[in-house]
């Protein structure tokens, strides 16, 4: 991987953090509302997975997607704009935190419905086989998505009609408060994903560089034919489940030990061993990433909410005007 | 299939294959996908011959998974083709009733109206096969309740042959439901016969004594209810709604305001049926048309029995019908 | 939690975990399931230390899989124990549908009459958080259309300190709709307060101009309406249906032939909404009562979407009710 | 296993198979009605299994459950009258076909949705468990019903639990139409259920006495606080799905092939070759099973049908007596 690919991957991972981190200043202010889900601790999984797929690709998502839809691509001005319900929000304001859209980056959301989004998936790569389409669809989901019979039914039928697929089981060892022991008889989720007769690894989630290239492999593989890949990535969320979690059923010597691996200061880290980043680039690529949230919370603050009149719109394609 | 002079005989059956074989032929982006629709030629036999006319990509049979390839509809359908799922029936459907409420149903609003979800969903129902407390549901209401879906029930030859085409041009999803008991039951059909409005309820008889609202299953025994009636010299006027989502009460309401009495009939348990909503729509509405308290026939609201005897006993019929109608009449 | 001459004030949370725990202390046989109600205390916190109270066997944490956790559920309700299951929110509770349906709901019927299922779900549920279309759904209705189920929705203090127990001693399964918004919300309660009546509207509060119907998460706006219309010279009843299946319509047109006005109130969508069996039942019983069209206050057509001044305008207000009553007053 | 076993095995098939062939014909006449599906072919599962279960452990079955239910010792005359929908049937005449239950033998049916009875047998262990009672469960089911979701959601819950289950998953390699191969990306049933940390096996279908043993170490496994068990059974259905089904789907040299394996018949002739079942013998056998039947069909006609009146009847505890 070259130099400026590490460069760009850590760069998102900072986007997101910092990102992410006025997301809960916004939401303390009580400008952001509803449920709200951080991926602080799991950037690499973001900037990893979407710098393997290329514009054409799909990504379906959950809820926890602020660092996939930044990492799609998808402006920070149209994501602050979506948490504060205006109208130039990415889903115009009408889905929130949990439900990111994005039509023009094929992003398909943002499913609050804990693997609600798979079966989706496999049908988006359903449509390209169909169409004979060149292109796969990344699917990410939680461990405790796994659980969940639709994960089950999902990729037994990507791998029986060998769709253009890639499962990406982001685990962070909870699901809310279980840990995933206590949702799962075999916790080897890569072991498991494999007696569907898919090809399955885990890749260390904290490490961009090596998501990236997981990812990568995967969705050649997938393209090339040879039917979905499953990846697990095993990472680690540092903050609550969301806003509404007061965190108590974590050990915090857990947390630090995988605090000590925190992925924005590893790649950080590793970048500045082989000269890739200093002290003064580190502080120009805050400082811009620093101005572009200012920026964007700045215009999203100063969009427009949308008429009540205009309620009913989105229902059916007959109601999209309001009448 | 009997033809005289542009008008043919046919069943219901194959009425619906002739709509799935045209939809397939016309438009390459359109596929059947769903439990034994191929191979086995469908549960009740509509699928027959198309897999071997259009092949397993285009005809597809699935795992029994029904969330998964529901699910994987509503994605092929965002993905640019036009999916017709089959659930085998709609007692199953209660396993995809997450996939059809959350994402087929709520996708283009969640997203500001980015995303269509042209789905189609096949779903056969109703009970009165002795198939027992399981496999006897009715539960179109259910879905009826669901903003962002279109719920059809074609109870015609020309409604069975046209209401596919018709939900295949609405970018949003449409949900067929087949009668079963009907698929064996002939008819006759315009050799041009072709799509149809999905829009809007039918006065399939004209009446002036008492409307009788009914759809899909149920819309044969009013019918019959009516000619019973007619021979006493009651005329019932009959409004098959078609379509359960949007509900057309205009077409009740306006049948309500001539006849002034009102019966409707479901094949759902009383409580909370679609019948409730049709009930509703007038008491907000036309209140003071009424001349009579409204009547409902619908089953008796216990988990449909096996035995024949008590299956009948539970389930509408024409004769409850006509004596609710008669009770309205006074 | 503070005490004066044998009131107390309490939460509804607090009152819900009382129950709990009582159940639990009472009963070997009781034990609570669900997703994330060991450890993390429950979604809302309901279950907060009960499993350092009772155990891990006893307060069982379980993973994702809605479907089999009932189903478990089910299943430890026919080997003899006392399960209580929460589904996190009622959001989720399509993907168990199956289960309640055809399990819970039938095997009593299925069997003769040999089995039993004593399980009692908890069901938190209520729109109005900012949570967005998945997360916002009101669907109480449709368990109450099935036969086999009983379903209450507690809107006081002393129905959800009371519910649960009463809940546990029915044989048969018991979904228990709790309010979200309400948890917080503080009250009296008396200190030996215990089982309530699970049948059976309550009237909570007296008044002759128009009954207000709502039941749950639209107790609240409809008492308030009162209140509004109170200061208008407008007197309303306000009857708290309590129990949705079995519905107590008694109560309801007991109420309109004094009334002769009425509304109902409830947060789900409106067409096929539970308020229009309400409004059925009017119809089809006490028609010559209503001197006035019956009026509907519910959700609109449209999935909760996310903005404050969006989901406000979906949602029924106290003032759409005070509206709905005046008209109906005329 | 001894003799007096071996015959006791190949009469209950025996049973089974004739049972069944008369409701054929009684489908056929009209007196048996709704949905009917057969186990013809695959007996050695039901003996085997049920032979392998004590008197206090549960059972929990699909639609196909005739041979299940005859195997437990449920009266021929109760399941005919059922089939009948008399009151005296096993499920007073409400369930028909698809739904024999019987409390008195801890039959818990009798369940017309595909694998909506294994989360209610996950159950009836956790109660086992919890009221510390030495008993099993057995959760009969079919390959179809292997790719549903609710299948992997409740043996991961099993597994996770620990509980004294025992799957038992008859691979009759269709599900209606569709064949194994059809439903499923890796069709070794048994090696994907392993991946959920249970001690998983395939064994002989058309051997009682194999399918017995092996239930047998599968249930004591399982009662002995190992965790639940995954048998998976390879056999196949003679006859087609329902009488509804035309079997068009199958070749008939595949059918072929596996009737030469009949079940009964290899049984009868393994009991021939060790002299413990005579031309005499078998002929006796199936003399008083065809007496057994018609005397069962004779008194289950007899039987009265529910009046009409009690419709409402067994709808909750409180309509229990048709108030
Ligand atoms: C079907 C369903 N059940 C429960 C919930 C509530 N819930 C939201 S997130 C969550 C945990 C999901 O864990 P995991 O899949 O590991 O994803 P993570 O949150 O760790 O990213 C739960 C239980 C839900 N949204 N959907
Ligand atoms: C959830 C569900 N989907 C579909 C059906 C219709 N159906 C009944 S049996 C069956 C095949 C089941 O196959 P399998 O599990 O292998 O059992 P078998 O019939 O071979 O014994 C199908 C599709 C059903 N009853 N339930
Ligand atoms: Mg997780
Ligand atoms: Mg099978």
């Amino acid at each position: 991987m070259t130099g400026a690919e590490r460069r760009a991957l850590f760069t998102t991972m900072l986007r997101v953090r910092r990102f992410e981190e006025r997301c809960v200043e916004l939401y303390s202010a009580g400008t952001i509302h509803g449920f709200l889900h951080l991926c602080i601790g799991e950037e690499a999984v973001a900037a990893g997975v979407l710098a393997a797929l290329g514009p054409e690709d799909g990504v379906v998502s959950t809820y926890r997607e602020h660092g996939h839809a930044l990492a799609r691509g998808i402006p920070m001005e149209s994501l602050f704009a979506e948490m504060f319900g205006r109208t130039t929000g990415c889903s115009g304001g009408r889905g929130g935190s949990m439900h990111l859209f994005d039509a023009s980056r094929r992003f398909y959301g943002g499913n609050a419905i804990v693997a609600g989004g798979i079966p989706v998936a496999v049908g988006l790569a359903l449509a390209d086989r169909l169409r004979g389409r060149d292109r796969v669809t990344a699917c990410l989901f939680g461990d405790g998505a796994f659980a969940e019979g639709e994960f089950h039914e999902s990729i037994n039928l990507a791998a029986l009609w060998r769709l253009p697929l890639v499962f990406l089981c982001e685990n962070n060892r909870y699901a809310m408060g279980t840990a995933l022991a206590r949702s799962h008889a075999e916790t080897d989720l890569a072991l498991r994903a494999g007696s569907y007769g898919v090809r399955s690894w885990a890749a260390d989630g904290m490490d961009a560089v090596a998501v990236q290239e997981a990812t990568e492999l995967a969705a050649d593989t997938a393209r090339a034919g040879a039917g979905p890949c499953f990846l697990e990535l095993r990472t680690y969320r540092f903050r609550a489940h969301s806003m509404y979690d007061a965190d108590r059923y974590r050990d915090r010597t857990e947390l630090e030990a995988w605090r000590a691996r925190d992925p924005v200061e590893l790649a950080a880290a590793a970048l500045a061993a082989d000269g890739l980043l200093d002290d003064a680039g580190r502080k120009e690529l805050e400082e811009a990433v620093g101005r572009e949230i200012d920026d964007a919370v700045r215009a999203a603050g100063a969009a427009p909410l949308e008429p009540v009149e205009d309620l009913t719109r989105f229902v059916t394609t007959a109601t999209e005007d309001g009448s | 299939m009997t033809a005289t002079a542009g008008i043919r005989t046919v069943t219901f059956r194959e009425a619906f294959r002739e709509g799935l074989r045209e939809a397939l032929a016309t438009d390459e982006r359109v596929f059947l996908m769903g439990e034994d629709v191929g191979r086995y030629g469908g549960c009740f036999a509509v699928s027959q011959g198309l897999l071997e006319e259009f092949g397993e990509e285009r005809v597809r049979d699935t795992p029994l998974s029904e969330s998964a390839f529901v699910g994987a509809g509503i994605g092929a359908a965002l993905g640019g083709t036009r999916p017709i799922v089959e659930i085998m029936t709609v007692n199953f459907a209660l396993l995809a009733l997450d996939q059809i409420v959350n994402n087929a149903a709520t996708l283009r609003h969640m997203s500001g109206g980015q995303f269509s979800v042209p789905l189609v969903l096949r779903i056969p129902t109703g009970p009165g096969r002795q198939l027992g407390a399981q496999h006897s549901h009715t539960l179109e209401g259910w879905f009826a309740h669901v903003p962002g879906l279109r719920v059809v029930a074609p109870a015609t030859h020309a409604d069975a042959r046209g209401m596919l085409a018709a939900a295949l041009v609405d970018p949003d999803p449409v949900l067929i439901f087949e009668q079963i008991g009907l698929y064996g039951v002939r008819g006759e059909l315009s050799v041009d016969a072709g799509p149809v409005d999905l829009d809007g309820a039918a006065v399939r008889q004209r009446g002036t004594d008492v409307s009788v609202v009914a759809y899909g299953g149920t819309l044969a025994p009013a019918l019959d209810a009516a000619a019973e009636l007619a021979a006493e010299g009651v005329s019932a006027e009959v409004v098959d709604l078609r379509a359960l989502r949007p509900l057309d009460s205009s077409t009740v309401l306006e049948s309500v305001s001539r006849t002034h009495r009102l019966v409707v009939v479901d094949n759902a348990w009383r409580s909370g049926g679609p019948g409730a909503e049709v009930v509703a729509r007038v008491a907000e509405l036309a209140l003071d048309q009424l001349d009579a308290p409204v009547e409902r026939v619908g089953a008796v609201e216990v988990p449909v029995p096996y035995p024949r005897h008590l299956e009948e006993a539970a389930l509408p019929s024409a004769s409850q019908v006509a004596a609710a109608a008669r009770r309205a009449v006074g």
